[in-house]
């Protein structure tokens, strides 16, 4: 069977490292990353290579067959989404490992923290079940609240509270609508639930509760007054990995069930509310952004800008032709991968660039790109794919979305990303233009290490990189989805 | 304020609505998930459907719940060492108290092994064991007693960890001739899934007591676990 | 993959690997970047060199990867394409020379070679470009790499340039992208063809074209200065000469005039575009900003000003000569991409000699200049007559063609046009000529750098002089193979016989 | 009509109301734990004595016991618990 | 479903009208302790809903009881550690509630 190994590896394998790494002395701690990582890209790889070999399948876990036991679905997204993570991940892990030397020790807690982290996204990325979807969101979750409030100052702490309650109404909701599917259709699986889900009350209640609360843990404005403290406020690995990874998985589990219960379900008043929506999220956390001068709460509201864009694949794909919902599709795709890869890289160089100045502030950035232009460098190039410009993959994803807008005749939407564009300009300038500006002649700023400039510079590359290949990545996703080619 | 309470009450009531709806327009289910589990039942390894399905059928839920558990120890953990707790003495230290612990440890132990062992045929189980385990642990702790074992970071740590990586052992272990993950051969499920319970309740039982504020103190470092304090002998 | 798609890969690669090689080299390793930055420009016109006569013998040059599906990543050597890269590179060499000399001892200039670079890659990029697509990505990016020696000095006025640049280019780039989404919705990839691909299209779309038509000239006029898109250029001339010779003559304003027409001639079709009317308006806009920069030049004080404001006017000559119909015009026009780029860097270069050398930057303070350095004012000169277009200089030839074009297209006013704007730049440019040759200085010039043994640094007056010389050559020697004239006749030829 | 039910149910909310709205967090804590172990009641009801022993040790018990610890660690006045780390006993 | 109410619905009905109070006491509560609380009935809400529901009509199905068990315990992790996070800020802040609390 092929991923035999390497399909539970991919959960199991990141939970047993988190709880050695309690077993271990502080010191530790991070060195588990030399016998994770690698581990970790080999599984992922193998998946990717089932996947190519033998199509979507689906994994059974103690060989129990789908409503009785437990499935997991190895197909394009899934897939993606697990080598995105891997990436993303393990990036940030080279960069917490040099990060957190200077940190008190209780910040050692981040490794088991990250390993639970990781084994919650690969389980929801697998998942085929909604209640063991629940499970994992829970052990995501408190992974990445705890992550929040490692820092343990008083800001860190209420920020982690925010997010704590956020995320139990979130999943209490979620768990709700479980709830209501298993009571009216008996069924927890996913493609069960395809087979035998109708449009009725019940069905419409129970996706409206769990619609509500994974937009309340993806922090859809308007709900996401918990995000920009919780992310803005952490220790720089932990926002990246919350920014570019955490937040998706809960839209992950949207798509899914979008994808089972079908624009048939979803009524179209929902989709374009879902639009306007992220429109909102576009245009408020934008302007947010722009308004910020605190450098990492504005890469933390340019989040919440950037989820937006993903809500404008509901409109899109209802009621319109194929073509269109497979441009939206491939774009909305595009949008998260990319968006994960620049924020990632957005949040790793603004910490380079505060440690380089020793200051949060924006406006004491004066003149560093003199000095630490590197730093600055990789700022730009995930700027560049967060503008929209090409080339890179928010580029290649605008195009994508422009396209599916215009030619389903959704106009409006094309608005939200002319505006979008430019707010985001706006503030991703407003940066450059304080680096730009001439100040101290002699370089006073501190130098990081440059493991933390490099692992920044790769994900800022990767971002670029992967609009211009982009029909590689997009081919693969597309496998096992409703769009994919047999 | 009052705004805010008319406005949760209009939210809440809307959604009873909404749910009351939703519960009254509800189709009847097609697929029949209990007979399924009644009809798998004999291949599972034991002989209660809840444990069958807690740790045969569903078992990967439950091993990503134990992983939730773990999670609350480790921020309590990071929380403890960014900002230490002073030392407190909680104990009664009541004689009366004590003897009366004295009886009623091994009862409590002997309905935490009772529990336990029940699970494959009746109710009980390991979550129901190990939190009657925590119980005895508060009471002991209520009562002043030193149980030096549960002083030793690495020993606790070590008992934290000992169920979720049993668990994860077996489950790699019985791949071994190439079946998925989990997949417990028939002969030996009631044996594995006995194994697994074992562990899992001590860990549980350990996980709960940790979560209590009372719980035996331990630093990060496991050498300097005596000297951060925890309520003398 | 064979040798004539790698070359335009190289093409592409020499100022790419040089800019990536530069942002690494430390701000002190003077004499590496010197190298890295000369071997690259010539490298790059050797390979350039050799496309043009491959191109002249028909040779097809095409290089395409696929992006996401029906969308390629093209690069193609067309004769128009490679009219502007050779403008481009020959005139990246001696800008560089020029900067290398212009910024010597100046702060961060690892940062602003390494952009330049990036920027003529881009450049380059533009002019390579098989498709919308390749085109659009390339143009951002030229806005990106661009922005960086807008803001160079740093200064708060200069910031303020840059982000006026920004949000004009983006807000045009912007426009354009959807003009080119909406064209590829409609006929998918939007390869450019000579003659257009456009014209078979079901009549009841033409509304739909007209307005793609409109976002996407909007989009290119940002950069090409039309009125009353222009307000960014005369502010960013607070940058350092050689930027401002990057963005007048080399990289953006051509960049939207070459968009124009590569949207008119391989987009639409010449044919097509004039039978849906989109000519006229875009004739009437051209000959505004025409005599609205002249005028506002005639206003302006400040040397690099009046300059800029001449460009506005001056590159909108090429806007013209795309929209009048009928091949004389097209040559005028394609002719003044390459004649305008000779004269106004020549302009700029004398510009910044005149400010580095004697620190002078109003045209009241030019007195007696040409006796202080008469090779440089001589470059002015020509430069100035060319601009005017007193025969035989290149500026002439290209308004000869302009004037018989707009006659061939039956557009008399264009005449009219043209003479009043001759008028208005001789208006500008004779007083200044007459204050460097025939006033006298009544005080001491403040020098402030170690000159050498010319009149100013010899990395300064050689471009200077060499653009000149070219310059002049491009209208005395029109009639020879390979001149601008020359190389736009056969263009012209290309894209009218369709 | 199943009335114990609906008695049961009835209570269970009224006791989640109570303990809601009590104005002393002591007594809203002591509310929870009775609505734990009448939801402990609930499940034997529903004829799931697994859950109605988990919802008892756990539910009602333990998540109780968290509850008036913290509780308790909120009543002492504020200074004395700005603790010390180096202040060993 | 006609006819008389069976038990299983009583509960599942019981367990609407937690979820909903519960949720008041969530939103209209700033007091850290008493949204946990409200949290936690919420939570029995659901579990209630669950059980309740996929048994009436059908009698008694092990995995909702499964799940539920799981449930109980995620709700108590959660609980742990909010209740952990409270302390700590609690003891920085003085506060019991959260700043400027939307």
């Amino acid at each position: 069977m092929i991923g035999l190994w390497s399909v539970p590896l991919l959960f199991a394998l990141p939970l047993s490292l988190g709880i050695l790494s309690l077993l271990v002395v502080p010191a530790w701690r991070p060195r588990l990353i030399f016998i994770g990582l690698p581990l970790l890209v080999a599984a992922s790889l193998d998946v990717l290579a089932g996947l190519a070999t033998i199509g979507p399948h689906v994994y059974r876990l103690g060989d129990w067959a789908a409503p009785l036991g437990i499935n997991l679905v190895v197909d394009g997204l899934a897939v993606g989404m697990i080598l995105m993570t891997t990436l993303v991940t393990s990036l940030c892990a080279l960069y917490a490992w040099v990060y957190l030397r200077d940190h008190p020790t209780s910040t050692t807690f981040f490794w088991p923290l990250l390993w639970f982290l990781w084994a919650g996204m690969n389980g929801i990325w697998l998942a085929e079940e909604i209640f063991n979807l629940y499970v994992g969101l829970e052990v995501m979750g408190l992974a990445a609240v705890g992550m929040v409030a490692l820092r343990a100052t008083p800001q860190a702490l209420a920020a982690a509270m925010r997010y704590l309650l956020a995320a139990l109404l979130g999943s209490l909701a979620y768990l709700l609508g479980v709830a209501l599917l298993y009571g009216a259709y008996g069924t927890l699986s996913m493609a069960g639930l395809q087979e035998v889900a109708a449009n009725n009350a019940t069905t419409q209640v129970a996706l409206a509760l769990i619609i509500l609360g994974l937009l309340l843990k993806t922090a859809l404005f308007p709900l996401h007054a918990w995000l920009p403290p919780a992310h803005g406020g952490a220790l720089t690995p932990v926002s990246a990995l919350l920014s570019a990874l955490v937040i998706k998985a809960s839209f992950y589990i949207l798509l899914r069930f979008w994808l089972v219960l079908g624009p048939e379900i979803t009524p179209e008043f929902t989709a374009q509310f879902l639009g306007v929506l992220g429109a909102g999220a576009v245009f408020y956390g934008g302007w947010m952004a722009w308004r910020q001068h605190h450098l990492k709460q504005l890469v933390a509201y340019s989040t919440v800008a950037q989820i937006g864009y993903l809500f404008l694949f509901f409109p899109l794909v209802t009621n319109t032709g194929p073509e269109a919902q497979r441009l939206a599709w491939d774009g909305t795709l595009m949008m998260l991968i990319a968006h994960a890869l620049a924020k990632a890289a957005l949040f790793l160089s603004a910490g380079n660039l505060i440690l380089a100045v020793g200051s949060p502030q924006i406006s004491h950035l004066v003149g560093i790109s003199r000095f630490r232009p590197m730093s600055l460098f990789s700022f730009g190039l995930a700027g560049v794919s967060l503008m929209g410009l090409p080339p890179s993959g928010g580029f290649t994803a605008k195009w994508l979305l422009l396209h599916s807008a215009i030619l389903s005749g959704q106009w409006w939407w094309l608005i939200v990303l002319f505006l979008g564009g430019l707010l985001s300009a706006a503030y991703i300038f407003k940066v450059f233009r304080m680096s730009f500006r001439e100040g101290p002649q002699i370089d006073r700023s501190v130098t990081p290490p440059l493991t933390l400039d490099v692992t920044a510079l790769i994900l800022a590359s990767a971002a670029i990189l992967i609009g211009l290949t982009a029909h590689l990545p997009l081919h693969w996703l597309r496998l096992g989805s409703v769009f994919g080619v047999s | 304020m009052i705004l805010r309470a008319i406005l949760a009450g209009l939210l809440s009531l809307g959604v009873i609505v909404a749910l009351g709806w939703a519960v009254l327009e509800r189709p009847a289910p097609v697929e029949n998930l209990p007979e399924r589990v009644a009809s798998a039942m004999p291949e599972s390894g034991v002989e209660h459907p809840i444990t069958a399905v807690l740790l045969n059928f569903r078992s990967y839920d439950t091993l990503l719940e134990i992983a939730v558990l773990l999670l609350a120890v480790v921020v309590a953990l990071a929380l403890r060492e960014a900002q230490p707790d002073r030392p407190e003495q909680m104990g009664l230290d009541n004689p009366l108290l004590r003897s009366v612990m004295a009886w009623l440890l091994p009862l409590i132990l002997v309905v935490a092994g009772f529990l336990l062992w029940a699970g494959s045929y009746q109710p009980g189980g390991a979550f129901q064991a190990g939190s009657v385990l925590a119980a005895a642990g508060v009471l002991l702790r209520l009562a002043g007693a030193h149980l030096g074992w549960l002083d030793n970071a690495a020993l606790l740590r070590a008992g934290l960890a000992l169920g979720l990586l049993t668990f994860i052992g077996i489950g790699m272990v019985v791949m071994l001739p190439g079946v998925p993950f989990l997949t417990y051969p028939e002969a030996h499920a009631g044996t594995l899934i006995l194994a697994i319970e074992l562990t899992l309740t001590l860990s549980i039982g350990l996980t709960l007591l940790s979560l209590f504020r009372l719980n035996p103190p331990y630093a990060d470092d496991p050498d300097d676990a005596r000297t951060q304090g925890g309520p003398k002998p | 993959m064979d040798w004539n798609s790698l070359i335009l890969l190289g093409v592409l690669a020499t100022s790419l690997v040089a800019s990536g090689v530069i942002f690494l080299l430390a701000e002190s390793r003077l004499v590496l970047r010197t190298v890295v930055n000369l071997t690259a420009a010539v490298l790059k016109l050797v390979l350039v060199g050799w496309i043009v006569w491959g191109v002249y013998q028909a040779i097809e040059y095409e290089f395409r990867f696929t992006i996401i599906e029906g969308v390629d990543f093209i690069l193609r050597a067309d004769a128009l394409g490679i009219m502007f890269v050779g403008l481009s590179s020959l005139l990246w060499l001696f800008t560089t020379i020029y900067a290398i000399g212009y910024l010597e001892k100046a702060p961060n200039r690892s940062r602003f070679f390494g952009f330049f670079s990036l920027c003529v890659a881009s450049t380059v990029g533009i002019a390579l470009a098989g498709n919308l697509f390749t085109f659009l990505l390339f143009y951002e990016l030229l806005t990106l790499s661009t922005y960086p020696l807008v803001v160079h000095r740093g200064t708060r006025e200069s910031l303020r340039a840059g982000q006026v640049y920004l949000y004009y280019t983006l807000g045009g780039g912007a426009l354009l992208l959807f003009g080119v989404v909406a064209l590829h919705v409609l006929i998918g990839d939007t390869e450019f063809v000579p003659g257009g691909s456009l014209a078979g299209l079901d009549p009841s779309l033409h509304p739909m074209l007209i307005i793609i038509f409109l976002m996407m000239v909007i989009g290119l006029g940002v950069k090409a200065a039309l009125f009353p898109l222009h307000a960014w250029l005369p502010m960013a001339m607070v940058a350092p000469a050689p930027v401002s010779a990057l963005l007048h003559a080399v990289a953006v304003v051509k960049a939207g005039a070459f968009g124009i027409a590569r949207v008119v001639y391989d987009v639409y079709g010449i044919e097509f575009a004039q039978s849906l009317g989109l000519l006229m308006p875009l004739a009437v806009v051209a000959s505004i900003t025409i005599i609205y920069g002249s005028l506002r030049a005639l206003a302006q004080t400040d040397l690099k000003k009046r300059l800029a404001f001449s460009t506005v006017s001056q590159v909108s000559y090429i806007v013209l000569g795309i929209s009048l119909f009928g091949p004389i015009g097209a040559v005028g026009g394609l002719m003044h991409l390459l004649h305008q780029g000779l004269m106004k860097i020549t302009l700029f270069f004398c510009a910044g000699n005149y400010a580095e050398t004697l620190g002078v930057h109003k045209i009241s303070e030019l007195d007696g200049a040409g006796e202080r350095m008469p090779a440089t004012s001589v470059a002015f000169t020509l430069g100035a007559f060319g601009m005017i277009g007193i025969p035989p200089m290149a500026g002439f030839i290209s308004k000869w063609y302009l004037g018989i074009g707009a006659l061939e297209a039956q557009m008399n006013w264009v005449l009219g046009i043209l003479i009043l704007s001759s008028l208005l730049n001789a208006a500008y440019f004779l007083p200044i000529l007459y204050r460097i040759w025939f006033r006298k200085r009544d005080r001491m010039w403040c020098e402030g750098k170690v000159l050498g043994r010319f009149e100013t640094q010899a990395s300064l007056l050689f471009p200077t002089l060499f653009t000149a010389a070219v310059a002049l050559a491009a209208g005395i020697l029109a009639g020879m193979p390979f001149s601008p004239l020359y190389w736009a006749e056969l263009i012209v030829g290309r894209e009218y016989l369709q | 009509m199943p009335w114990l039910d609906l008695f049961l149910g009835f209570t269970l909310c009224v006791t989640a109301g109570l303990a809601l709205i009590a104005r002393d967090m002591f007594r809203a804590v002591i509310m929870f734990i009775v609505f734990g172990l009448l939801m402990a009641v609930a499940w034997v009801r529903l004829q799931a004595p697994d859950i109605a022993l988990a919802e008892a040790a756990i539910g009602a018990g333990l998540t109780g016991v968290l509850l008036l610890d913290t509780l308790g660690y909120l009543r002492r006045p504020f200074g004395s618990r700005v603790d010390n780390p180096d202040d060993r006993s | 479903m006609s006819g008389a109410i069976s038990g299983y619905l009583v509960f599942a009905w019981s367990g609407v009208l937690l979820f909903g109070l519960g949720l008041f006491g969530f939103i209209a509560h700033r007091h850290l302790l008493r949204r946990l609380l409200a949290f936690n009935i919420m939570g029995s809400g659901a579990f209630l809903v669950l059980v309740g529901l996929a048994q009436d009509g059908r009698g008694v199905d092990p995995v909702p009881h499964a799940m539920v068990i799981t449930g109980i315990v995620v709700a108590v992790a959660s609980t742990a550690l909010a209740l952990v996070v409270f302390r700590r800020w609690y003891r920085a802040s003085g506060r019991t509630d959260l700043p400027e609390d939307t």
